[in-house]
């Protein structure tokens, strides 16, 4: 039922200029590395991104900033990565910062049929500028809309051929609700098995979710090295 | 200024996150930010039974892995690589911030740039500068039952941080409990700030006096706790 | 009149069931709603890739248990006893319609009281009687890609069921794709109804007849299909 | 850091007239048993009770029906029990019957500090009557607000002592919403286990969610037992 690729090229060759795309990951963990890798070589252009971060300067979205393949980014946070400081700067790049929590519900939204919702974060901040206020048992809300994508890339650890997603640890982050709002998902895992092989009650993304999957060794950068020293 | 000077810039750190971490109930969730109040990890004592929560999708924050024991895939919300404890849970974004916009996390320590004499908290922006977004501070002070703010109590020019009204762009409005400082305890109160304590080598005249908004001494002020 | 006569109801039921087996297309994920739709699992031709979703939490519905496999905690959203397929994965009831609302599911075949010219289907409740409830209906047909509506074409009086308006209370306005009855099948269009198949034993004017609704004939009407 | 009890009469003895109570199941399959056994016993009475269904005549929630307990029900359906038909039509009974899936999401909504959000089910039908109604992408949708209860009942077939749940199968249902919207969150376990023997990435209700925790056996009565004869 589900695409089985072998080529990550082949995997995202109909994203097109101009797509809406969201990533999944926090930092570089959890980040479908190979997809990004392969997009950066497609060269496709004047993508609209979202994603909490932004990757750093030579890894993970990063290199599609690099590759000045994004003309609007849609995060959280993005203070590690210098290109992305100057690409805003210069005006090439466009930024909308969204706090959160409101980032992952709107994308869940998207893949919950769920057009729009109330949150209170970000009342009487900058961020609300133009968005309805409304109060709710003597309490302010903004008014937040769902997000969709065109393509939703994202990684996980393991997945059967009927596109049954588990991730591994923090490394589940965004990915389950970015399976979930994308037209075309796309799942990159550490390893592919066979239906069956994952426990019913322990899959994180149903499989009708994915629509196409590619197995792919994982880097796994790590941004901060933090050890307790042994005694 | 001379008094602060005695300490250098990581004792004081130090000071500010050992007091914080008084603010921790044994029993409780309790979520800390990026930076110094990820420091008051450090501090929690032997007996309390705590559960960090880790905006990434962690309940249940544990030490600094050996290096032995690293798993790129396992970071808390700094991007620190990090272990779980016994009885942790992993989930998505959207059940982490369900989780702390619903009002379950008992207690998060945040830092601040500037705090308003209604409880306004600005940390996330400074105008003019790059600005990096504010992750899920804006979130968390919604979310969390008891939001405590941990800074120092003047800039490095020696100027004020709690404020009539701040002045950099706000992450919320009149949501903060309680702010601790290097100098002091003050509680946001519907009546205004309340000073509540008082460190070690400060007097209540030299917090006045460093503090632009109004302050009300508490009628229970402790002076030199910590 | 006379026709109906000659199927008893069973026969009438199936007929209607592997009709409606046609739509669903191989590599499909079909919700079928309780009563007469949960029989069209029983048509299903081998070969095709089906996967049935519950909406009580379930992807992947199996046929009925032997009497050894028997699990109370594993049930379709009729209530019955099933087993799950293999590749089957279990969730919230906040996810499965998350899931149905969200446009994931490819066809939901759904029974029906009352279907109108608009395609407005009414299913859930006949006033002046007990009101049981809608359970999922009323998210299903504006969640499913594709809704297909099987129903007897007129009721025990022998009075149409599909209707200028429908004369019961809706549960969904303008959402019904295709009917599907004992006598033919009819697509709704922007222009109205479109009767595209006729059933062995009837014809075109005897549908018409049966159907207070204005019924287009479609240029590439087939007679005696099922 | 649990309340762990061993007497279902003393964990549900501060629940007081008046309360709202949400109560996890589908049908029979995911109820907890006997904390309904346990408040039919205790009497407390002018309950609102927020479930999917109402149970059969003579188990699960229609036990407190029989029991007049419940002043008003809000559920999705409520057709197997004839003693609610009666207590409908006799006026002792409110009902307020919602789409599933708009239960759901507000009983989601609940725990997840959303205070409103928008949603297609129900639009053009009465359910909409008094409700409002707005626009989005050409399409209507209408405002529905969170649920929240005083106590919520669920039932797992594992619990750890500090809170963790992991249900079996389709008994998942309404409980992780459930366990999620209660100020107080009462789990009714099949097994009770010690923290460290749930796997961190398999479970369905984080302890944060749970305040009190009791194990008991379950009857588990089937509905509607269909099988497959042995050809």
């Amino acid at each position: 039922m589900k695409q089985i690729y072998t080529s990550f090229h082949e995997v995202v060759k109909d994203v097109t200029d101009g797509s809406t795309l969201m990533v999944g990951g926090f930092g570089l963990v959890g980040i479908p590395e190979n997809l990004i890798l392969a997009l950066r070589d497609s060269g496709v252009k004047h993508l609209t991104v979202i994603s909490n971060n932004c990757g750093v300067d030579d890894w993970g979205l990063g290199l599609l900033l690099q590759n000045k393949q994004i003309d609007k980014m849609i995060g959280s946070y993005v203070g590690e990565n210098k290109e992305f400081e100057h690409q805003v700067l210069s005006g090439e790049l466009e930024v909308e910062l969204v706090p959160q929590g409101t980032l992952a519900e709107r994308i869940r939204a998207g893949g919950a049929g769920i057009p729009a919702f109330y949150t209170p974060a970000g009342v009487g901040t900058p961020i609300a500028e133009g968005i309805e206020v409304r109060t709710f048992n003597n309490k302010e809300y903004l008014l937040q809309t769902a997000l969709k994508a065109d393509y939703s890339l994202v990684r996980a650890a393991v997945g059967d051929t009927q596109g049954n997603l588990i991730y591994n640890k923090t490394a589940q982050n965004f990915n389950p609700i970015i399976a979930a709002a994308g037209n075309v998902t796309i799942a990159e895992v550490e390893r592919l098995v066979e239906p069956g092989d994952l426990h019913p009650a322990q899959i994180h993304t149903p499989g009708i979710y994915v629509q196409r999957l590619i197995d792919g060794k994982q880097e796994k950068r790590i941004e901060k090295l933090t050890l307790t020293q042994l005694a | 200024m001379i008094k602060q000077k005695q300490f250098d810039k990581t004792l004081i750190r130090e000071r500010i996150a050992k007091r914080a971490e008084q603010e921790i109930v044994s029993g409780s969730y309790v979520n800390l930010g990026i930076g110094m109040p990820t420091m008051v990890a450090n501090y929690i004592q032997t007996g309390k039974e705590v559960v960090l929560q880790s905006e990434n999708g962690l309940l249940g924050i544990g030490r600094f892995p050996y290096e032995q024991e690293v798993d790129p895939d396992l970071i808390n919300a700094g991007k620190e690589t990090v272990t779980a404890i016994t009885g942790a849970s992993y989930f998505s974004s959207a059940e982490s911030f369900a989780m702390i916009r619903g009002g379950h996390i008992d207690l998060a320590i945040l830092g601040g740039m500037e705090v308003s004499e209604k409880g306004d908290l600005a940390n996330w922006m400074i105008p003019g500068k790059m600005i990096k977004g504010m992750g899920g501070a804006m979130d968390l002070v919604h979310g969390a039952k008891k939001i405590v703010v941990i800074m120092d109590h003047v800039n490095k020019q020696g100027e004020a941080k709690i404020l009539k009204s701040c002045t950099l762009p706000l992450t919320g409005k009149n949501v903060v409990n309680r702010i601790i400082t290097d100098r002091a305890v003050i509680d946001v109160e519907d009546k205004g700030l309340v000073l509540v304590e008082v460190a070690e080598g400060f007097s209540i005249e030299e917090i006045m006096e460093s503090t632009e908004a109004a302050l009300h001494v508490s009628e229970s002020i402790q002076i030199g706790t910590y």
